[in-house]
């Protein structure tokens, strides 16, 4: 279906574009630091280390620099009970650098840089099925609609139109307050990675460090509803651009002629109609996993997801802490949105050069 | 004349959708897993009790009354009431300093999206592949990629707390008792204002002002290249004019357009944005709601939220059609 | 390619009244409402549909070319394309063989036997498929071979190339797409999709008003050549004289969804008798150096809307021949802007507002004056004096606002049979009744 | 008359692409006199439109003129450069002429628009769509009082009409770039170029226009100034054969009564046969042969006038088989084109010569009628043997 001019236009725009290639290479990292999650945090990203003594040292750990060596020293604040009076005073105290926390604890011990690997899961998993699952309904929609045209394109369209009377974050909050109390709000699944470390039912050459991965969370928590809703409240956007193709491919000469030669509908919407409507869909597609990130980021911030191990819960979860200095717990999470993002975007930016030149608007005629 | 037909199709049209509307909110309440009654009756009530509550509710009338009376009481502005605090009426919840202080904070966000986008855009596109056009380019691309809220925990961080002051918890005045103490002789209101103000608008406008120098960029490139243009230029007109009087004209003409639609993303924006610096509007209003299971309000805040949408496509559309009297004759 | 065939245009059968009729269309007609939608009629007032074919009849007979010649929006691809089925036609009938196509069942077998070939080429051929695909495409649709025998696979790719060795391309090309072809293949390449399934009769479209004059006359060739090798039959749509005249037996020309005249090639362009068609030959310039000094008189104006044509002769509003009433001693320009002044009293298309202005700016106020004013902005040649008095008259009943008096004071002296009865026949013209 | 109007030389045009260079105008020469119509026929893609854009300064990038001048004959410039700069004045003045690509920016777009107009073949994109049509027309009158006004200053144009002032006129109709004289004139425009009901017309939206009536507005739009050279390119071909014979006709008046320059780009012969004096066939950018209309139509030399005259139907005599150039239009891509003669490949008469050199235009500077090509000079012989190019 991708025409050798097509590759050669994406391979040529590839190596011409910086962006195109810093994006590339985010959202690879970020997509293989969510698959071998298991396998790249330091830690267990749920096990919680409050309470006193050692452990209490664990918690509100500041970010270190993680080369060997070189000792780093931060500070944090501390709850001490005068002997004499008994009462409790906060104190500034200085902390031991700990190497295994490069991105630092958060108030209850876990480890930082593990949450934010494993917070990629739920993020470009969200994103790309919540995509996925929006194209699906609202490309058939859309291309039966404007190949159609006429009443069954009015009244198709119009639906889209209510669908679009809600700010897409306000539906999606409406429905989640709807739907969080059913039964399928979330749903566990399990890590093969784990489940396979533990069962050592495949040589442990296949997976790195196994005896560290056996001891990682069995399952990782996917918001069912959030993808669902993210999905109901974008596919429009499918419809609509889908529509706006087919409406100005089924005028072109080729699929009269298609018609000329007896070719059924099906037949021109599977082998006309959508592969020229294709590229504007992929690249929208692009953007939507782009903005559906940031939705999912929204709605896990609101605390609507239903799962707290996610970068959006993790930015609610440090925000108390930020204005008595403990900043990283909310900054890092944060760091990942707008780098998973802004490759999500420069991926899209590049998809869109590449395959629809015109939009560049230098097209020199001769 | 033509216009006045035009203005006649998109009113009804948009009555269309905004009924549209109301009928999926309608809809809400049966996708609503439980049953209200049992919600907010005590556990140890009775028959008639439930009774009494369903027929305060309006449940115990055949679902197509019910819908009836629900669209003929939006007709007149009866929002409903809330389940949670029987007898208080949305409308009474919403009252009208919130809604201010969420368009106060909404408009903020457009004047200063638009201020910052255009000439933003404008430069990028004349000056492509230019220094400038390469900070604009990769602000615009930080700038769409930055969830609100963390960009707005980002400003309190590194603004509000080494000045030392926190636009949180308590809002600001509203901008009518600015400029109302500002007549009076006393600016000081108005400096509350400004302040209150700051950070929450640039955290809302960011994503926008982004959106719109992108948009901005691109439009003036793409119409750069009409040929229309190349007239222009053959008639000599100065590089300036052909850019400001017709190129920047042209790409804002079908701007204003997709931003209508991405009013819906600053709507949105908002009630993130309030939840970050606690600012007592509507978003804040309708989280609390939710967490309050108060189904009655949501709804009417939701259809409330749609009417206001829609409201101001319809007023965009009506206006673009009056700057290029072209998309009348589609 | 073909330079081994003689010197000559077309081995089709030239003139001549006795051809078997391959194809009969019986007053089709053609309208466009879409746009108008449900809202619209409810609010009223909608605009009326267009009124791309009116009416047309023609017949086509087998193994000829019948040129089918007009100016842009005169229904002519109309035709073409309601003929084909590709646009259901809102009344008439089409039949082919002698059999009515208005029933859906004959209607594949029909698109077997009648192909279709489109002006644009790089917009006829899907630019997602190879070339070689496209030109299978009918036969897949149509599952060739019929007979059955053989690898179907193998046959089908044997037949494409044959195809494609046949309009002069080679069959190593096949699996390129059509931005790797120069206009005039991809043409080619349309030729053989519509020459795959073996028709009768094939529907030109502009097939070269997209192509250079060069490549132009490669095509018109092959096209030639094709008709004489497979006893093909064409309609051929063009506004291009020049071509029509080179390819054509017959010729019908069409204005405004209506033809105005069907004659043979040579008679047509040696003795038009439709004073549009001697006007359209008239306008065409000639590759000549004699070119200069001919004196041309074109057509005033532009064709009126389709919405909403004109009564009578649709060519009326335009014409130089225009007939006035028998008692009428006028002379043509003069009764032209007459008929002009008519015309927009009838579409009240005449700024009084603007023009009282000017005379109340310049300190007058009564309608005779502004009754003149109009007049001197209206009528350019000098009237008789008493058909200019009465044309003032009519005047300043539009400068006291009364259209509908206006109007009907011009009609009752200057209704012209042009616009009140329709003109029938070979030629649609009352002058040649 | 001692110089030419405009004396164009070895002009050279190349656009920049992502596939490579591409020659669009390649080497072109040619003189036209006050008063008369200079004609350049040829196929798409052969550099006609390119030559024309390069005329009026108005390639835009990828595209850039690396090469040739345009000589203009304009004394007062001519005049003024030598006493502003008598060094610059050597290369840039001859006589009453002034090499206009030798001025700067400013200085060049002075003469747009003021000497130099220019038609485009598609009128509906030519006009900004939402700005009406008087208004659009104004504007060109309007620049050009400013200009008269103050004839050296290029800002008074301006009159700092930046962003402020959009914002302003935008907001504030009243308040305008252009002035009621120049709406004014723009209306006695519309009505010299044969639009009725002009003053209604004027402030309508180019969509409300039809093709032709568009045309017209545009060529109204050109004579705003009263230039002395006007190029239109494609002026008619998107119109029908009746509008396009009222366009011509209305060009032509226009021609006798202002004693226009013209320089006609077309595709359609006929168009040339009726309009012009003087003639150039262009082939891949290439200006292969050009002589007066007589020496074209009646003697042509270089075999691709020939195929072109061979190959248009004629609507007087239908019994002739048409003689097409075989072939297809080359590629203009530097890298793809050979050091010869481009129209070999597809020439009935090539040489082996015209594999080697490509021929020279100006075999015999003395003639008017002049080829780029060996036959001008050797006569109809050895012909390459059949096939030659098949492989």
């Amino acid at each position: 279906m991708i025409s050798d001019r097509v590759k050669a236009s994406l391979k040529r725009e590839f190596y011409q574009s910086r962006a195109a290639q810093v994006g590339l290479a985010l959202v690879v990292i970020i997509t293989l630091m969510a698959v071998f999650a298991p396998m790249i945090a330091p830690h267990d990203p749920t096990t919680q280390r409050v309470g006193t003594g050692d452990t209490a040292e664990l918690t509100d750990l500041p970010p270190i620099s993680p080369v060997p060596g070189h000792e780093f020293v931060g500070t944090r604040e501390q709850s001490i009970v005068n002997e004499t009076t008994g009462e409790f005073r906060n104190v500034q105290v200085e902390v031991p650098a700990n190497a295994s926390h490069p991105l630092g604890t958060n108030e209850r011990g876990q480890d930082i840089l593990s949450r934010v690997i494993y917070g990629a899961r739920v993020s470009m998993l969200v994103g790309i099925l919540g995509a996925a699952l929006a194209a699906i309904v609202g490309v058939p929609y859309g291309l039966v609609a404007g190949y159609f045209g006429g009443r069954l394109d009015d009244g198709l369209m119009r639906i889209g139109d209510v669908m679009l009377a809600f700010p897409s974050l306000v539906l999606a909050i409406a429905l989640i307050g709807v739907f969080r109390d059913s039964g399928f709000h979330t749903t566990d699944l399990p890590d093969p990675f784990v489940a396979a470390a533990q069962a050592d039912a495949i040589p442990n050459i296949l997976i790195p460090r196994s005896g560290h991965v056996a001891t990682m969370p069995e399952a990782t928590t996917f918001p069912v509803t959030v993808t669902l809703v993210v999905a109901l409240v974008n596919w429009v956007w499918f419809a609509r651009i889908a529509r706006g193709e087919a409406l100005s491919i089924r005028a072109e000469e080729y699929v009269t002629a298609a018609r000329g030669l007896g070719a059924s509908n099906t037949t021109i919407l599977r082998q006309h109609i959508l592969p020229n409507a294709i590229t504007p869909i992929i690249v929208l597609a692009t953007i939507q996993v782009a903005f559906i990130i940031l939705l999912e980021a929204s709605l896990s911030f609101l605390g609507f997801s239903g799962t707290n191990l996610t970068w959006g819960a993790d930015i609610q979860q440090g925000r108390n802490g930020l204005s008595s200095g403990k900043w990283w717990v909310s900054t890092m999470p944060g760091l990942a949105i707008v780098l998973a993002v802004v490759g999500v975007n420069l991926l899209g930016d590049w998809l869109r050069d590449a395959l629809d030149p015109g939009i560049q608007g230098e097209s020199g005629g001769v | 004349m033509q216009y006045g037909r035009f203005l006649l199709r998109r009113v009804v049209h948009s009555v269309f959708v905004i009924w549209g509307a109301a009928t999926v909110v309608f809809m809400l309440r049966f996708l609503t897993p439980g049953d209200p009654v049992t919600a907010l009756a005590p556990p140890d009530a009775g028959d008639e009790v439930r009774a009494a509550l369903e027929r305060r509710l309006g449940l115990d009338d055949p679902i197509h009354i019910q819908y009836f009376d629900y669209i003929t009481d939006l007709m007149v502005g009866d929002f409903g009431k809330s389940m949670e605090v029987l007898d208080r009426s949305v409308l009474d919840w919403i009252f009208w300093t919130r809604f201010l202080r969420s368009v106060e904070l909404a408009i903020s966000a457009t004047v200063v999206a638009i201020v910052i986008a255009i000439p933003l855009g404008v430069i990028s596109a004349r000056r492509r592949h230019t220094v400038s056009d390469y900070s604009a380019t990769l602000f615009s691309l930080g700038g769409i990629s930055t969830p609100n809220f963390w960009l707005g925990l980002m400003l309190i961080l590194l603004i509000a707390v080494p000045v030392g002051f926190i636009p949180t918890g308590t809002p600001g005045p509203l901008l009518h008792e600015a400029v109302g103490d500002l007549l009076a002789g006393d600016p000081g209101t108005l400096g509350d204002w400004l302040r209150f103000m700051l950070l929450p608008a640039i955290t809302l406008g960011t994503y926008f002002t982004a959106l719109l120098t992108r948009l901005t960029r691109s439009g003036m490139l793409e119409e750069i290249g009409k040929a229309y243009v190349k007239a222009t230029r053959a008639k000599g007109l100065p590089e300036t004019l052909t850019m400001y009087r017709h190129v920047l004209r042209n790409t804002l003409i079908p701007i204003v357009t997709i931003l209508g639609l991405q009013l819906g993303t600053l709507i949105g924006g908002a009630i993130i944005t309030e939840t970050v610096f606690e600012w007592n509007g509507l978003g804040q209003l309708l989280i609390e709601r939710i967490n309050a299971r108060d189904w009655t309000m949501i709804q009417g805040i939701v259809i409330i939220i749609a009417i206001g949408f829609v409201t101001i496509n319809t007023i965009v559309d009506l206006l673009y059609a009056y700057l290029d009297p072209r998309v009348m004759d589609e | 390619m073909s330079s081994d065939t003689p010197d000559y245009g077309f081995t089709g059968s030239t003139d001549g009244e006795d051809g078997e009729v391959l194809l009969s269309v019986q007053a089709l007609k053609k309208y466009f409402d879409e746009g108008v939608s449900l809202l619209d009629r409810i609010l009223g007032g909608g605009t009326n549909a267009v009124r791309a074919v009116d009416g047309v009849s023609f017949d086509v007979r087998r193994g000829e070319t019948l040129g089918l010649v007009g100016e842009s929006g005169c229904g002519k691809s109309t035709v073409g394309e309601t003929i084909l089925r590709l646009q259901e036609p809102t009344a008439g009938s089409v039949s082919f063989e002698g059999e009515n196509l208005s029933n859906r069942d004959g209607l594949t077998e029909f698109r077997r036997n009648a192909q279709i070939l489109f002006q644009d080429p790089f917009s006829s051929l899907d630019p997602r498929m190879p070339v070689g695909d496209s030109i299978r495409q009918p036969l897949d649709i149509h599952d060739w071979p019929w007979d059955g025998e053989g690898d179907e696979t193998e046959r089908k790719q044997q037949r494409v190339e044959q195809l494609m060795e046949r309009v002069g391309l080679s069959a190593d090309q096949l699996d390129r797409y059509p931005s790797e072809f120069s206009g005039g293949q991809l043409q080619r390449i349309g030729i053989a999709r519509a020459l795959a399934l073996d028709p009768d009769f094939i529907v030109l479209d502009e097939p070269t008003s997209a192509l250079d004059v060069s490549v132009q006359a490669q095509i018109l060739n092959l096209l030639a050549d094709l008709q004489s090798e497979f006893g093909l039959t064409y309609l051929f749509i063009s506004h291009d004289l020049g071509v029509i005249r080179y390819i054509c037996d017959r010729i019908v020309v069409m204005y405004l969804g209506e033809i105005v005249e069907t004659a043979p090639a040579e008679q047509l362009f040696t003795d038009p008798q439709h004073p549009y068609t001697k006007a359209l030959l008239e306008s065409v310039p000639r590759v000549d150096l004699k070119e200069r000094e001919r004196d041309i008189d074109p057509l005033a104006g532009d064709v009126p809307s389709p919405r909403n044509p004109p009564s009578g002769c649709r060519f009326r509003t335009r014409c130089p021949e225009v007939i006035p009433p028998a008692d009428l001693d006028i002379d043509q320009a003069a009764f032209r802007d007459i008929m002009d002044v008519r015309d927009r009293v009838a579409d009240r298309e005449i700024a009084v507002e603007k023009v009282r202005n000017t005379v109340t700016e310049e300190g007058g106020q009564d309608r005779p004056r502004v009754a003149d004013r109009l007049y001197d902005r209206l009528v350019d040649n000098e009237l008789p004096p008493e058909e200019r008095e009465y044309v003032r008259e009519g005047l300043q009943a539009v400068a006291a606002g009364d259209w509908d008096r206006a109007g009907e004071h011009l009609r009752e002296r200057y209704e012209s049979v042009c616009e009140t009865d329709h003109p029938t026949g070979q030629v649609s013209c009352h002058l040649v009744e | 008359m001692a110089e030419p109007l405009l004396r164009v030389e070895n002009l050279s045009t190349r656009f920049f692409t992502e596939e490579g260079q591409v020659n669009a105008v390649e080497g072109v020469s040619f003189e036209v006199e006050q008063g008369e119509v200079f004609g350049i026929v040829g196929e798409s893609g052969s550099g006609k439109s390119v030559t024309a854009l390069s005329l009026v300064d108005l390639v835009e990038s990828p595209g850039r003129v690396t090469d040739g001048s345009v000589w203009f004959r304009k004394p007062d410039l001519a005049e003024r450069i030598r006493e502003d700069d008598p060094e610059a004045a050597t290369e840039a003045v001859d006589g009453e002429m002034v090499d206009i690509r030798q001025l700067d920016e400013n200085e060049r777009r002075a003469l747009r628009g003021t000497d130099f107009a220019m038609i485009f073949q598609d009128p509906t994109s030519s006009f900004n769509p939402s700005i009406t049509v008087g208004t659009q027309i104004a504007e060109a009158v309007e620049v050009q009082r400013r200009a008269e006004a103050n004839p050296r200053t290029l800002r008074s144009r301006t009159q700092g009409f930046g962003l402020m002032k959009f914002l302003t006129t935008s907001m504030v109709p009243t308040v305008d770039y252009v002035s009621e004289e120049s709406r004014e004139r723009a209306v006695e425009l519309l009505d010299t170029v044969g639009i009725p009901d002009p003053a209604e017309r004027a402030t309508e939206y180019p969509y409300q226009f039809s093709g032709g009536m568009l045309q017209r507005a545009m060529i109204a739009q050109a004579l705003a100034s009263e230039p002395s050279v006007l190029v239109a390119d494609e002026p008619t071909t998107a119109l029908d054969v009746t509008i396009q014979a009222q366009i011509l006709n209305t060009m032509a008046d226009l021609q006798e009564e202002y004693g226009m320059t013209t320089v006609l780009i077309t595709h359609n012969l006929g168009v040339i046969a009726r309009m012009c004096d003087q003639v150039g066939v262009m082939y891949a950018g290439e200006l292969v042969e050009r002589g007066t209309l007589g020496d074209l139509f009646e003697r042509p030399t270089h075999p691709y006038t020939k195929g072109l005259l061979g190959s248009s139907p004629s609507l007087e005599d239908a019994t002739k088989r048409l003689q097409p150039i075989e072939g297809n239009v080359p590629s203009l891509l530097d890298e793809e084109m050979e050091d010869r003669c481009y129209f070999a490949d597809r020439c009935p008469k090539a040489m082996e010569d015209c594999l080697q050199d490509p021929p020279e235009f100006d075999a015999d500077g003395s003639q008017h009628h002049r080829a780029k090509c060996y036959l001008a000079d050797h006569g109809y012989e050895s012909a390459l043997p059949e096939g030659y190019f098949d492989e």
